[in-house]
């Protein structure tokens, strides 16, 4: 299992979810209408490092987080 | 290292403060860039979600890639509510030189505004309202919904 | 304004008294650049002579120059001695926004380096030296030593 | 009559001349050995303004100024 975090404005709980890579993360968001507004523009971090591909590997306990638009200052 | 605080940035003793504890560290120029909340669009004020450990990690990348040249930074990040004409960010550089700070703090405040996990609302009538307009996807945003 | 002080500058009363003053003028960005006297070469110190009159219009033209953009400026600067790890320089930008801030932060202290009528003299031995080596002339020099 | 001063480094004490125009006192100066090492490399100012011609006109009273290579900050 690993957790799904979303943050900032994105108002959704955290979601469990069986996943070896983020290939499977996305096909779970994609299937989320609530994510239709959001998926496009999030970045993802898995352990609070951004990452670039979807084939990054996932493994039991990892966290992944989407981080919307960001605007700090 | 990076400060958060609860409300709004206490501006005259963070610039005082990052002052005095490098006094010694024989630097030549020291800019501090302070943000303070603009009166605009009828806001009450602005409020801010920070998501602490990617900021950390992306702090800690610039003091990383500005140490070759003797320079470090030092900034602090308001979490929550900051009223108009109240400052809620404060990005500093510190270098022998004065060049390096120059080109330091415009591409450190810069990076932040694209790149530092931190998310605006605007204060209108009470409300919390996403300031989805002015934000800025992070690079390689979208990974997830893209067409696999 | 310009303010010319005998020796060191406060920096913190400056800073703040600066904030405080522009406290509720609707600025959202502002930039100090400090400069502090650097222990190299074996220096004890710096000293400076300021020539006001031509100090003031110069600051006056700059100060021109930013007002359509909504911008302003503020400049402290020492006379006299000035020893090591103490500072001897405060230029300032407030501005709406940011980008015009960092611009102007770096052009205005770039200029004032160039042009800026102030000598420069390093303290060694308890003596007053010309430093002539890192010094600029002024934009126009060698007027009177042209050819006729 | 004019006053011609001398800022900063050089430390020379203020003079005064007859001059209608700057092509006066740099004729003056030229001559003044002193001057030697600073002529080539100050800008000059007439009552307190910078100003880039020989040809600029003086009249009595006024004041033109030397400024040696500057370095504040």
């Amino acid at each position: 299992m690993i957790t799904v975090e979303f943050l900032g404005p994105i108002k959704k709980p955290v979601l469990s979810m069986e996943a070896s890579t983020l290939h499977d993360v996305a096909r779970v968001l994609k299937e989320d209408s609530e994510m239709g507004q959001w998926i496009d523009s999030c970045a993802v971090a898995v352990n609070d490092a951004l990452v670039s591909s979807l084939d990054t590997l996932l493994k039991d306990g990892d966290k992944v987080s989407l981080l919307p638009p960001v605007c700090g200052g | 290292m990076v400060e958060l605080y609860d409300g709004p940035l206490n501006v005259p003793e963070i610039l005082t403060r990052w002052y005095s504890q490098e006094s010694t560290s024989n630097y030549g120029a020291y800019i501090p860039f302070v943000g303070t909340v603009r009166e605009e669009g009828g806001i009450e004020g602005l409020s801010f979600d920070v998501y602490e450990p990617i900021l950390k990690s992306w702090f800690d990348t610039w003091v990383a890639k500005v140490a070759p040249f003797g320079a470090t930074l030092k900034m602090a990040h308001s979490c929550g509510d900051v009223l108009v004409h109240q400052s809620s960010y404060i990005a500093a550089v510190f270098s022998p030189k004065r060049r390096v700070a120059l080109e330091t703090i415009e591409q450190f405040v810069e990076d932040f505004k694209a790149s530092a996990p931190i998310w605006k609302y605007d204060l209108i009538n009470g409300e919390r309202i996403y300031a989805r307009e002015r934000s800025t996807a992070i690079v390689g945003a979208g990974l997830l919904g893209a067409k696999s």
